[in-house]
Order: structure tokens, then sequence, then C-alpha cells
């Protein structure tokens, strides 16, 4: 029978993860595209599956062109999971591989991924991504694999973590030194790239943290908010 | 005399329809043999599916529903012929009824067995498909009961057990008759069927009880299933998906596809079983009625959704509704309009023009556009997901093609040994009595 | 003892029904055999049926299970998926009511087994006659003293066969 | 400093302390090479390296992990003696590289191409051991050959060539300046070639040049981003393919949003929508060639407007000059309307912290003028050494290599050494490279990977990769002296070696004296008293403080007076070669950059800023051009030029100058590996050569061509194919 209890999310704990994505500083260098590969192990294509639509980002820049020559305005906005309060993508997975973890984090377990896309096609965002084959890594490229990632099979869903591994890390040496995580130390690996800091993360539920006080911006908007989704990444606007 | 076949001696109307049991043409081992080939085709594709990864076919992102799905639904669609049209017919006693509802009942059982595949075709990991069923187990974890995937998975569950004992149980005088006479593997096979059935007035009376509940219940549970297959679209916040109208509508064109289904079936039969003077031009005529009717419903389901997108005019579902109506998927949409309502509509409703040829081509049409309303639903709306940068294109690959005609050969193949292993048409409906006793 | 007549008529049938259960037999004595079903107006040949009240019982009974089992298994392993809570009836409604069909349909099912009796063990006295097109045999079960009465009534209500078997 | 960050140097600074103690916790720091039996799983170290992807010299950190290798090896056992055998081998693997926060380039951020540079470590096409040319050169067969027989055999071909021309041996390298160039030069030296060249479209030898001739600062000014309010930045893509990208986003970052009141305005004026033009609150799309003009015009005007405070400082000459400009020509000649130039002009000049920001992304035959116009529109504004304007570089710890003319250095060459250039690749055909590699005696290569020049070498002596060894880079840009260093600390996965090593068994190998100076060597003249080099290892380098003696005070005086001589001022109009309607406008790709990267699968799957194409580069056509000739995206056309012609998919970009085809670097490699090899087409293949007069620097962007439709092609894979956000939703 199984035993396994996790904790409601309503006797969460102390951290609610968030990001800030601040476009008036992004100038769309997409280095946080290539960190986000370099942390997560994510599985690169070839340039036949990817003209197949199969290119595997976590983290996507979607670039935008508006108005006419020579009044070309472009509109660059790094998109990756918005890990939604009310995420659309979980109550329709059947097995359980996402849901809601006691921080908040919208996760995805592969183990329990059996591939059924519904969560895909369910998320607003787009963002996430499908293993369409078992991945390739030419030797010696899997020197490279973060040991904190798993590796994904063909067949199973994934998805930006907000880089949980590294959380977990910082969780687990502050609690061996017994002492609070500190406002930015967590960093995702986008976030640590990021040369503009576009991009910040933090504790939502610490109304001192950067994040906090960057999220009660003026120009603070949430992609579709209006879909009730409740995402955790908001984007401060470019000022005009 | 072909107007009341009920008419015709019993002996002859015994032999008539016991007579496709114990002979085969050539025709029909050349079509099974094709029909078993091309299944083996398709389970090869699948192989290579399964082995290579999902991957071999055209789903991309954000396509990831595509060929699997659009048949899943279709198939479970083509269900609806048997079961639904069937406990219809005997709830409100139409006696013309008779000679229909084992044809009906069959397409049931194998479109279901047929569509209740596609999940599992359409897995990244096929081959962990039953960690959506709840038993107790080493993972330590129960299915999401939130997840309309696992509501498919029990309703399509209780639709096939109920459609098996539905097609079942009036099996069982036949098999018993079929049980005297017979090579002695097949005696064998009817004689444990028919669970020792004697014809006693107590066997007789269960069984039309048992009938009438299961029409009843039957009914409550084909409109469900395919409730709940539309709302696998309509719970997700997809723009066009999420529509409150899905369940209906698909019901609506659940029944229209099975009606279509089973007129090809019945002049199909008619023509190689030499059944001329059972399925006469009096069933087609109520076919084609009960056809024209579903075509109209359809129309105005289909309308209806339609303009309330157009006049909503809100930019993600308009997206959609531009791809549909005047977008990459136009042809393929106004061919559904054409083949769906207008030909349907031409041909059934013009008295003139309305006879069994002109039903199979109305019913030709109707599967074609039916399928073609599904990938209308499953595919335009996933190709202009909300953000506009993860448009993309989709095609289906030759895996996924191979795999959609190897389910209509396997429904061929399915048909084609069913038909040859029981009477398509209940015998002991059949009791001869007269006209004015019909209602 | 068991007594076979054989009919060709189903008014004949009727007549011979009516007089012998206004001899004493009831209609558990007595049985038709056919190979198509005949229907008597009421109180010929009446036969009971609990099965519509086993298709609801067997429908409340799977359907109550299944909706328990849920809220069981949700809270035995609690993950919260999309804001949604633990257990919900709206979301919840949809196995119950599928699992409610389910369970009806079994039970009728089963029932029907019963009830007819193909899987109840038969008195292995009793003969089943054999039945043609168009004929139908009447089954009576009686003391052998009253038999040879019974035949007379049998053969006057125009049975063209009758049969004795067993002691 | 960030919290995180800080926990990282710590761990780097208590290594000494704790190495001995079995180092379980994270501050466990083992220094130098980590051995295997020191690798504790799921441990990480952090150790300061440098980042060679580009120039710019970004401090980075990398995170050190065990990793598992399959190694080949033959068999020694008695059973299966002679058979190759698989074995798995455990070593300490890089896993990430990331800035380092004590870096002052970095600032602890690294760009995509830094990131990526860990695939090139690990990248599966790298050369295993020294590579002998089997067959005819230029086929690119090759056998592998023992170090001892390779430098040997290298040695005997230098010495006999050193013999007969010392001084027709071409030593080819990038635009770096780091212990390997240095090394390089050295070696020059020691045998008496001349000074190694550089082969690169990405030297910035203009804005060099432009800081000698108006200022007489040796090397490339540091502007001082952060502190300015309003910047009009004009060719310079300073976010994308410009000096040092990850210190001008940090310090755009900072422009834009790091103080509480000021929001830093930018105004770009360039002749593609770079990132930067996309970054910018107004994009000025100048038409190629036109910046000269265009900051002509804004100083004139702001002369006109009286909005330049510190006239004054200008020599009396150059501003006769500006004041002498026909004010309309130089505006038509910029393509923008008057009435936005005057605009925008106005605002720099009405701005509290104006800082005009000039460069040469895309080089013309005038680049050269524009940016000194630009320093010359500087000094009006006061900006000259002055916070928010440009500050005089630093002292270079390690000198650049600046004599770009590879073209004629290997046009005579008997014997060619090749080091982190590809002048295949980036040379046009005009060039005649490959007659040259052709005619040469002798062709060494010192690749890493085998790529298109490296093909024709007969000789490869794989370097290191510069992870994988002991390296010091000079920042390209800094206003302080500055040294970027990096030890070895991963064991090399190949028979490689690094650079200075082998060019020092060469030397012993020819009987010269040579020995290649290391990082301390080079760093210990330059080190304040009180900063111990053991320091300077741990933190991965060093950044003096401003004051120390080193740092030389800003020379505005003799600029002025280079700036007044009207012989090195003027205007001249950028000249094109060609006869076509277009212009052709190679840029560096912000994730391959100058095609160097092009073998990183990361990268190749980065989409284009601009195009969204990932493995494939697009020429980037405007949509009037476009509609007119019945071009539409993915279809693949023809650019034909006067020496040449590439036939490439085309991107519709909506943001295109109408005449000017923009195409990203990075395509067209014969050999670079499987990411690489055979992909999209190479703009600079078909330039015209034409040069920047006062660098010699080849003007890449002078070259007209023709465009032709070919047909639909399947060439542009793009991961976003949707331009617009908004979907038509017409109510119809």
């Amino acid at each position: 029978m199984p035993t396994g209890k996790e904790t409601h999310t309503d006797q969460a704990k102390p951290h609610r993860w968030g990001m800030v994505v601040d476009l008036d500083r992004c100038t769309g260098c997409e280095a946080c595209v290539v960190a986000c590969h370099a942390e997560n192990n994510i599985a690169v294509s070839n340039p036949e599956e990817a003209a197949r639509g199969r290119v595997n980002h976590w983290l996507r820049v979607d670039r935008y062109y508006e108005g006419q020559f020579p009044d070309v305005k472009v509109k660059y906005r790094p998109v990756l999971c918005q890990h939604c309060d009310e995420a659309p993508c979980e109550p329709v997975c059947p097995v359980n591989a996402t849901y809601h973890n006691p921080e908040g984090l919208n996760v995805q377990v592969y183990n329990r991924c059996v591939g059924t896309f519904y969560c895909a096609n369910n998320c607003p965002y787009t963002v996430r991504s499908f293993n369409w084959f078992d991945p390739q890594w030419p030797e010696p490229m899997q020197l490279q694999h973060n040991p904190d990632v798993s590796l994904r099979p063909g067949g199973v869903m994934e998805k930006c973590t907000f880089c949980i591994q590294r959380i977990k890390r910082v969780e687990e040496s502050a609690d061996a030194g017994s002492r609070p995580v500190a406002d930015g130390e967590v960093q995702p690996a986008c976030v640590q790239s990021c040369p503009a800091e576009a991009m910040v993360f933090g504790d939502l539920n610490d109304p001192d943290s950067k994040v906090s006080r960057l999220a009660g911006d003026g120009r603070a908007t949430k992609l579709m908010e209006e879909l009730g989704t409740k995402p955790k990444v908001v984007y401060l606007d470019r000022a005009r | 005399m072909a107007e009341h076949p009920e008419l015709l001696p019993y002996g002859i109307i015994r032999e008539d329809l016991f007579r496709p049991l114990s002979r085969a043409g050539s025709k029909w081992w050349f079509t099974v043999t094709v029909c078993f080939l091309l299944v083996l085709a398709g389970l090869a594709a699948w192989g290579v599916q399964l082995r290579d990864g999902l991957g071999v076919t055209g789903l991309n992102r954000p396509v990831f529903w595509g060929l699997y799905i659009v048949d899943f639904v279709f198939w479970i669609g083509i269900s609806h012929a048997g079961t639904l049209i069937s406990a219809i017919l005997r709830l409100t006693d139409a006696a013309w009824r008779k000679p229909v509802t084992r044809a009906a009942e069959a397409i049931t059982l194998f479109a279901l067995m047929i569509g209740g595949l596609f999940p599992i075709i359409h897995l990244g990991r096929a081959w962990f498909f039953y960690w959506l069923i709840p038993y107790p187990n080493a993972r330590l974890m129960w299915p999401n009961f939130r997840s309309p995937l696992v509501w498919d998975l029990v309703a399509i569950l209780t639709y096939v057990t109920g459609s098996a004992i539905y097609l079942y149980l009036p099996l069982i005088p036949d098999m018993a008759q079929l049980g005297a006479h017979n090579k002695p593997w097949r005696r064998k096979l009817y004689t444990t069927l028919s669970l020792g059935w004697t014809g006693s007035d107590r066997e007789w009376h269960a069984l039309e009880m048992a009938m009438k509940l299961n029409a009843v219940i039957i009914l409550a549970i084909a409109i469900s299933v395919h409730t709940v297959v539309a709302w696998d679209f309509s719970m997700s916040i997809a723009p066009t998906w999420h529509s409150t109208m899905f369940g209906p509508y698909f019901v609506v064109g659940a029944i229209f596809s099975g009606i279509g289904a089973l007129i090809i079936v019945m002049a199909t039969l008619r023509r190689t079983l030499h059944l001329e003077n059972y399925l006469i031009k009096r069933h087609f005529d109520n076919m084609s009625k009960l056809m024209l009717t579903m075509s109209l419903l359809w129309f105005y389901f289909t309308m209806s959704e339609h303009i309330t997108i157009w006049y909503g005019n809100e930019p993600k579902e308009m997206g959609v509704f531009g791809q549909r109506t005047r977008g990459d998927y136009a042809f393929w949409f106004w061919t559904m309009v054409v083949v769906n309502f207008v030909i349907p509509v031409t041909l059934l409703g013009i008295k003139k023009l309305r006879s069994i040829t002109t039903a199979v081509i109305a019913s030709f049409g109707v599967l074609i556009g039916m399928w073609l309303e599904r990938y209308l639903i499953v595919v335009p709306t996933l190709v202009t997901p909300r953000l506009a940068s993860a448009t993309s294109v989709y095609s289906p690959s030759w895996v996924e093609l191979m795999i959609t005609v190897a389910t209509f050969a396997a429904m061929i193949l399915l048909y084609l040994l069913f038909a040859r292993l029981f009477p398509i048409i209940a015998v002991w409906e059949y009791k001869p009595h007269s006209p004015e006793e019909e209602d | 003892m068991f007594l076979i007549a054989e009919y060709r008529s189903k008014d004949a049938l009727v007549e011979a029904l009516l007089a012998l259960k206004g001899a004493g037999l009831t209609a558990e004595d007595l049985a038709v055999f056919s190979e198509e079903p005949i229907e008597f107006r009421k109180g010929i040949l009446d036969r009971h049926s609990n099965m519509s009240k086993a298709a609801v019982a067997g429908a409340v009974t799977l359907g109550t299970l299944a909706t328990w089992f849920v809220y069981y298994a949700q809270h035995n392993y609690e993950l919260i998926t999309g804001g949604m809570p633990i257990f919900s009836f709206w979301a919840t409604g949809i196995i119950t009511y599928e699992t409610t069909m389910l369970g009806a349909v079994l039970a009728t099912f089963f029932w029907f087994l019963w009830e007819s009796g193909l899987i109840r063990r038969r008195d292995p006295e009793a003969p089943i006659p054999v039945i043609g097109p168009a004929s139908m045999s009447l089954r009576v079960k009686c003391d052998s003293a009253r038999a040879d009465s019974f035949v007379e009534t049998l053969r006057r209500t125009g049975a063209i066969k009758t049969e004795r078997r067993g002691k | 400093m960030e919290r995180r960050n800080f926990f990282k140097i710590l761990s780097t600074a208590s290594a000494g302390a704790v190495a001995t103690s079995c180092g379980t916790s994270t501050d466990a720091l083992i220094p130098l090479l980590v051995p295997e039996q020191d690798l504790i799983p799921g441990v990480e170290y952090w150790h300061p390296s440098v980042c060679t992807a580009c120039p710019s010299g970004c401090g980075v950190l990398a995170r050190v992990m065990d990793g598992e290798r399959i190694i080949e090896r033959i068999s020694v056992e008695r059973s299966t003696a002679g058979k190759t055998e698989k074995l798995r081998q455990r070593l300490a693997a890089i896993k990430k590289l990331e800035g380092n926060p004590l870096d002052h380039v970095s600032g602890g951020r690294l760009c995509a191409r830094g990131q990526a540079s860990v695939q090139s470590l690990y990248n599966p096409d790298r050369l295993r051991g020294p590579m002998k040319r089997s067959g005819v050169r230029g086929e690119a067969t090759f056998q592998p050959i023992s170090w001892k027989q390779a430098i040997a055999e290298a040695s005997d071909q230098l010495l006999k060539i050193k013999a007969e021309a010392a001084d027709r041996i071409a030593i080819v390298t990038g635009p770096g300046a780091n212990t390997r160039t240095l090394a390089l030069r050295g070696f020059a030296k020691a045998i008496g070639a001349p000074e190694p060249v550089v082969c690169s479209v990405a030297s910035w030898a203009a804005e060099r040049k432009a800081a000698e001739l108006a200022l007489n600062w040796q090397g490339l000014p540091f502007y001082d981003v952060t502190n300015a309010r309003h910047i009009l930045s004009v060719g310079a893509d300073f976010l994308g393919g410009w000096i040092s990208p990850v210190h001008y986003a940090r310090q755009f970052g900072a422009f834009r949003q790091a103080r509480t009141e000021i929001r830093g305005y930018l105004a770009h004026a360039e002749s593609r929508l770079s990132i930067t033009a996309s970054a910018a609150d107004q994009w000025l799309p100048l038409k190629p060639g036109s910046e000269a003009q265009f900051l002509a015009a804004v100083g004139r005007i702001l002369l006109d407007l009286n909005l330049a405070p510190k006239a004054s400082s200008v020599p009396a000459g150059v501003l006769a000059a500006f004041r002498g400009f026909d004010l309309a020509a130089l505006i038509a000649a910029t393509g923008i309307d008057e009435r936005r130039l005057r605009q925008a002009v106005e605002q720099l000049g009405r701005s509290e912290g104006p800082l005009v920001l000039a460069g040469a992304s895309s080089i013309h035959t005038n680049s050269v003028d524009a940016i000194i116009a630009s320093h010359c529109v500087n000094m009006m504004l006061g900006n000259i050494g002055a916070p928010g304007g440009i500050l005089p570089p630093a002292k270079a710890a390690i000198e650049p290599l600046t004599n770009p003319r590879f073209a004629e250095a290997l046009s005579q060459a008997r014997a060619i050494i090749l080091d982190e250039a590809n002048p295949l690749y980036t040379a046009p055909k005009s060039a005649h490279i490959k007659e040259a590699l052709t005619k040469a005696g002798f062709v060494l290569s010192f690749a890493t990977t085998l790529d298109d020049s490296a093909a024709w070498a007969d000789l490869i002596l794989p370097a290191h990769h510069s992870l994988e060894g002991e390296l010091a880079v000079a920042p390209s840009t800094a206003s302080r002296v500055s040294l970027a260093v990096g030890g070895a600390f991963v064991q090399p996965l190949y028979e490689t070696q690094a650079v200075p090593a082998t060019l020092a068994a060469l030397a012993a190998g020819m009987n010269v004296t040579f020995q290649p100076a290391t990082a301390k060597e080079i760093a210990e003249p330059l080190l304040p008293k009180d900063l111990p080099w053991e320091t300077v290892v741990r933190e991965g380098g060093f950044h003096a403080d401003p004051g120390l003696p080193s740092v030389p005070a800003p020379k505005s005086k003799p600029a002025a007076k280079a700036v007044s001589s009207p012989a090195t001022f003027s205007v001249n109009p950028a000249k094109f070669e060609g006869d076509g309607p277009f212009l052709l406008q190679p840029y560096l790709s912000p994730q391959l950059h100058d095609g160097s990267l092009s073998n990183l699968p990361w990268l190749q799957e980065c989409p284009d800023p601009a195009s969204s194409a990932v493995w494939s580069l697009p020429v980037e056509i405007d949509p009037v051009t476009a509609q007119k000739l019945g071009i539409a995206s993915g279809d693949n056309v023809k650019l034909e030029s006067a020496t040449g012609s590439i036939t490439v998919p085309a991107y519709i970009h909506p943001g295109a100058v109408p005449g000017v085809l923009s195409m990203a670097l990075g395509g067209g490699h014969q050999h670079f590996g499987r990411y690489a090899s055979g992909r999209g087409a190479n703009p600079l293949e078909i330039l015209a050569l034409a040069h920047e007069p006062a660098t010699g620097d080849l003007a890449t962007g002078a070259t007209r061509v023709r465009l032709t439709r070919i047909g639909p092609g399947k060439d542009l894979i793009q991961y976003s194919a949707e331009d617009k956000e908004e979907r038509p939703h017409a109510h119809r």
C-alpha cells in the first residue's frame, strides 16, 4: 500500500521561490539559454530534428518585431516555466509526474512520467519540452554532465525547475550551518549568468528580499495573468 | 415479400443467417490476408516507435497531440454506432432494428478496442501505461484522479465492459442453437459460450430483462464516454478547446460518424452475405433519416461553436478560428462542412435522391468529414498556441499514417472474423410474426 | 416426475398453462422451452425478477466504493496539483458516475446469469426437451400420482406429443 | 559582492587550510590538478580560469566535479594482449563555467559563448594527438604521429626554412593578448621570424587606431556606461558583437535600472537592427559606412545649438573642421530623417550625462574617421577622462598583436604557423589564402579541432584547451592594469600540449634559445608589493587599484594635438567595391562569434536573436526588397559579388535597412567537426579585398553584391518562425 506522505502546500516551508525579469535590462543576448543547457543536462538535437521543431530549451527568449522600418521595435522576453501557483499543467497529469512541491515549485518527476503530453498542451506558456528520442552524448561530452541533475530518458516531459538542485544545495548548507538562507544566495543558472543582471531570484515570502521589492515595482506584470495561473515569474516592463 | 423479411419461413431465415458461418469465399480470404498484413505493418511501425521513441512521429513542440489523438477520438466516436443506436432502437422498441442491432454492437466493441489502444500508442513510454491504473504498487503512488485521462480510462473500461456484455447477451441463444450442429471446435466454442442455454421461459425472461436494463445503462455510459473524451480537450485552457459545448458536440459527432460506419457495414453485409432480404431499403431509409437528423444537429453545433468564437473576437481563439476558416486548414475545414453537411443533406434530404447507394456515399463522406473534424479540433489549436513565438506546423509521419491505416485494416479484419464466427443478425429475434404486431 | 408436452400454437400452450395452474400447480412447477422468446399476458406464467433492484444495488455499491477509494487514495499521498483541492466531488464525480454505471452493468449481468439459472446447479433429474423451430415444449413437475390426470389435461389442450420422464 | 559568490570565493580562499583535512565539506579545494583519488562524488570545487572564447578576457570560475569517460587502450593482459579494450576512467571534469565575481570584466557573469566554451573542451571532434598529413595537402587526410617525431619533423622543416629565409616564416594568430600570443611573439623573435600577424574580423584595430590618433591612448578606450545618463552609440553593437559584450552588458544593466531616480537613455545608430539597437530606446538606422558623416553631423549640430560645453577644449582646427561641414550633405549621407536626427542630437546635448560611444562592429573604409569624430564629439561634451565618459585604457599587462596584414604575410610565406587563427575561413577568397597555403613549404597548425585551415596543415600539434593549462589573459578593455589568470586544475583529456611548451620544444629542436614567459613572470612586475602571486592565482587574477604607479594618467593634451592635425581628421565617404545594388554586411554572430565557435552544439542550437535561426544562419533581407524580388523567408538566394557567390537561405527581417544584406558569421565551414562542417555559407568568402586604410584591417562592410532568388529551400531552420506577437484576428 502506498504510504508516502508529502506535506500540504498550505503548511509550506518558509520559502516561496520566485523570479523577476527586468525587460528594461534584458538585451536578448541568450546567455541564460546556454547557461540553462550547461546546468541542466538538456539534450541537444540536430539540424534534422530542429527542422521538425524538436529543439529543447527550458528557457527561451521570445522575440517579436513591432512596427515597420524605420520605426521597428524588437521585444525580447525570456520565457521559462512560470511556476504557477495554480498551474494548469498539474491537475491534468494522470500519474502525478508534475505537481506542486512544498516550496511552491512546479516540479516534474521524470521517473513518474509516462509521456501523455497533456501537461504540455495545457501549458499556456508552452515551456515544456519533450525527449523525442533517448538523448545522445558523443564521448566525451558526458563529462560535462551536471551530476546534480538527472539525465532524462526518451519519452518523458521536462521543463525548467528553477534549478532546484541549486536551491537544495543552498538549503542544505544553510541547514548545516543552522542559518537562514540569505537573500540572493540561491541563483538559478540563468540568473547567475545574466550579464545585464536582468533576472533576480529569491524568496517571495520574504518581504525584504530583492525579488519581493522588485515584484512590487510599478512596471511589474505577469505573463497571461488573466488566465488565473498565478505565475511566480514577474516581468518588469520596459520603461518608455 | 422483401418488405417484410419477418414473414420469411423461420427455417429459411435460419439457413440464410447461419450460412456465412460455414462458408468462406476466396474474397473473404483475400481481404482477411490483406488486412492481416496491414495490421502487421502497423504493428511493425509501432515497434519502430517503441524502439526509437516518439520522435519518429511528426509531433513537435507545441503540437504534442496529433494523428493518434485524432484517431482515438474518431474510433471512440465510431463506437457510438453500435451500442448507442441499438440501445435507442431497443428502448423505443423499433421493430425494424432487428437486423441492425448486432452489426452495430459489434462495431462498438471493435472500435472501442482499437480506439482504446491509441492513448497507449501515443504515450512517450507506452510500456508504463499501466501506471494510470490504481493498484498498490512499488512506486507508492496512486494515479491523479483529477486528470481527465484517468476519467477516460475509467470511462472507456466501463464502456468496453458494458458493450461486450451488451453484445454477448443476445448472442447466447444463437450460440446455443449453433452448438447443436457444427464442427467439433466450433461446437465446443458455442456450447461453452452459450453457458448451457436451454431456451426455458425463465432464461428468456431474464435475458429480456437484462437487455432492457443494459440498454438504459449503456445509453448513459455511451453519452458519458464521449463527453469525457470531449472533456480531455475542454478541461484544458487551450484556445477553442476550453468550450462548454464540447461534450454534447462530441456526442452528436460520435453518433453521426457511428451511423455512417453502420450504414457502410450494413451495405457491405447486404452485398457480401446476400442479405438483401433482411437488410432492406427500409432499413437504409430509416438510417438515412437518422443520419440526416445528426447532420443537421452536427451543423447546428459546429455553427454555434464557431459563431460564438467569431463574435467574441478573443484574439487567441480567433487565431485558431482564422487558421481553420481561412488559414492553413481552410481547405480541410470547408471540405468537412461539405461532406458533413452539404452532401448528406442533399443526398438524404431530397427524397428522390435517397437510396442505398447515396446513403453509402454520404456515409463515406461523413466518415471522412468526422475524421477531419477531429483533426481540425486537435491540430489548429496546437499549432497556434497562446504565445505566438511557439507557433509551429504539423504533418504526420509515415509511422503515424501506417498505424492509422492499420487500425482501419484491424477493424475490417475483426469484423470479417466476427461475421464468420457469429451470425451477424440476431436469429432468434427474427421470430415470425405478422406485420400488424409491429408498433 | 416430469411431464413434457410439445405444442405448436401459443394459444394451446396458454390454455394448458391455465388448466395446470387451475389444478393447483404453481409457476415454479412449470417451464416452457422455445427457440425464441414467448410473451405471455400477466397471470399466465409470471416470473418474478429482482434484476432492477440488483442493478441499483450494484450501482450504489460500486459507485460508493470507488468514491471512497478515490478519497482514500488522494489522502494517502497528498499531492496538490494546480491549486486544486486534494479531494473534490467535481473532479471525482466523473469517476463516481462511471463506476456507478459499471456497477449496474456488472450487477445486471451476474444477476441475469443467476436468475436465468445458467450458473445455478440444475436439478439433474429435470429433463431438457429438444426444441425445434416453431415448436414449444412445456415441462411439468408433478407427483407421479397425479401424472395421469395432467397428461390428460395436456393432451386435451392440444399437445401434439407428451412424454413422461423420471420417477 | 553577492553572498553566493562570497561563499564560492571563501571556498577557494580557505583551500590550503582544509586540503589536508579530508575535505568533505564544500569548503574543500584541492590546489592545482585534482587527482582522481581525491574526488568525492557530489562535491564541487570551484577553480578560477579565463574564458578564451573571445579576446575580452572574462575571468571565470570552473565548477569541477567527478566525471567518467571511456578510454581505449591496448590491452596488456596476457589473454587479450594486443586487443583494444575499453576502460572507464574517473577524472575531474569541468561541469560549468561561471563568471568570476572578483573579475572586473565579467563581474561574475558570462555570455552564451563563454558558457558554451566548456563544450569545446569536451568536443567529440577534438584532435587526440599530433597528426601528420598523409595525403595531398588540403585533402584533410591525416595519420597519428608521436609527439617526439612530430616535434622533430617540425623543427627540421622550420630550421631548413629559417636558414633560407627566416623572414618568410608567417605566424598567424588571433587578436588575443595572452600567454599564448606572448609565447608566439617571443618564438618569432627567437627564430628571427617577423612578428606574428593577426587574422581576425574582431580585432578592433579601428578603435585602437582612432584612440591613438585622436587621444594618443594606447589600447581600447574604456566607456563608463554605468555612470552615463544618455548614450548615443554609433556603429558599435556593444551588447552583442563588440569589444567586451559581458562587460558592457553589465554596465548597460546598471545604466538602465541600477540608479533609483535615473534611467539611462540609449539611442543607437547602426546600419543593422542589432541586439544593441533592439535594447535601445531609439534606433537610428544608418546607411552603411555613414557613421563618420553621422558623427560629424552630431558634432556640428551640437556646436550649432550651443550644446557643446567643452567646445573650447577641442583644438581650433577641429572645431573649424566641424563648422565647415556641409550639414545637409552629411545628413543626406546618413539616410536618417533630419528632424529625427536633430531631435536625437538635442536630447543628447541637453542630457546631464551624455556619452557618445562609437565603434566599428562592421568595418568600413572610413571607420577610423568615424571613431575619431566620436572622440571629438565627446571632447566637446567634456567626456574625456570624466566619470560617465571615456576613460583611458590602462597599460596592457600583455601587449596585443596588432598587425592585421596577414594576407600579405601569407602570400609570400615559405613556412606558415597557425594558432587560434583560421585564415581560410576568416579571409575572403580574394585574399588568396588557399593559394598561399598550397604554395608554402611547410604548414604547421596548433588547432585543437581540425578546422578549415588546419586541414591544409602538414603537421598538427594540437594545443591544450585553454581550460586545461595555465593561462594569463590581459582583458581587451580595462581602465586599470589587470590580468586574468587560470591554473591547470584538470588533467588534459588527450595527448595535447600547451602552445608555449610546444614552441619551446620546437625552439629546442631548432637549437634556438627560447623560454616562454609564465603567467607569474608576466604578472610579478605589475603587482603591488602587498599582493602576493598566490592570492592572484587563488582569485583568478588582479585588477590594480587606481593610483598605482603602473596606471598611466589620462593624456588628453597630446591627443588634442593629434586631432588638430588636419591630416588625421577628415570625413571620407566609405568606399564600396563591386557593382551590385546591395551592400553585404557580415556581422559577428551573437552566438557563433566570428565562426570560431560554430562547432559548439549549444551555440548552434541557441536561436539567432534576429532570425531565431538554429543550426543555420540566413541573410537578412528587408521586406520591401524581398517583395520586389519575390523572396520569402526560407527561400534560397544567391549572393554574388565581383569575386564569388554563395547560396544562403533568406530571412525577411522586418527591421533590415533597405538595400543592406546583413548576415551573421558562423556558417560555411568546410572542416570544423560534426556540428559545423558543411553547414550554411560564409559571407566573408565573397568579400572584396578592401581595407581600412589607417589600420590595414579587412573592411568587412565594403562589398556590393547582387541578390537573386534561387527557389524554395529547407536550409532555414527557425526555432520560432513567428515575428509578430499578435496574430491577425481581423473580424471578418
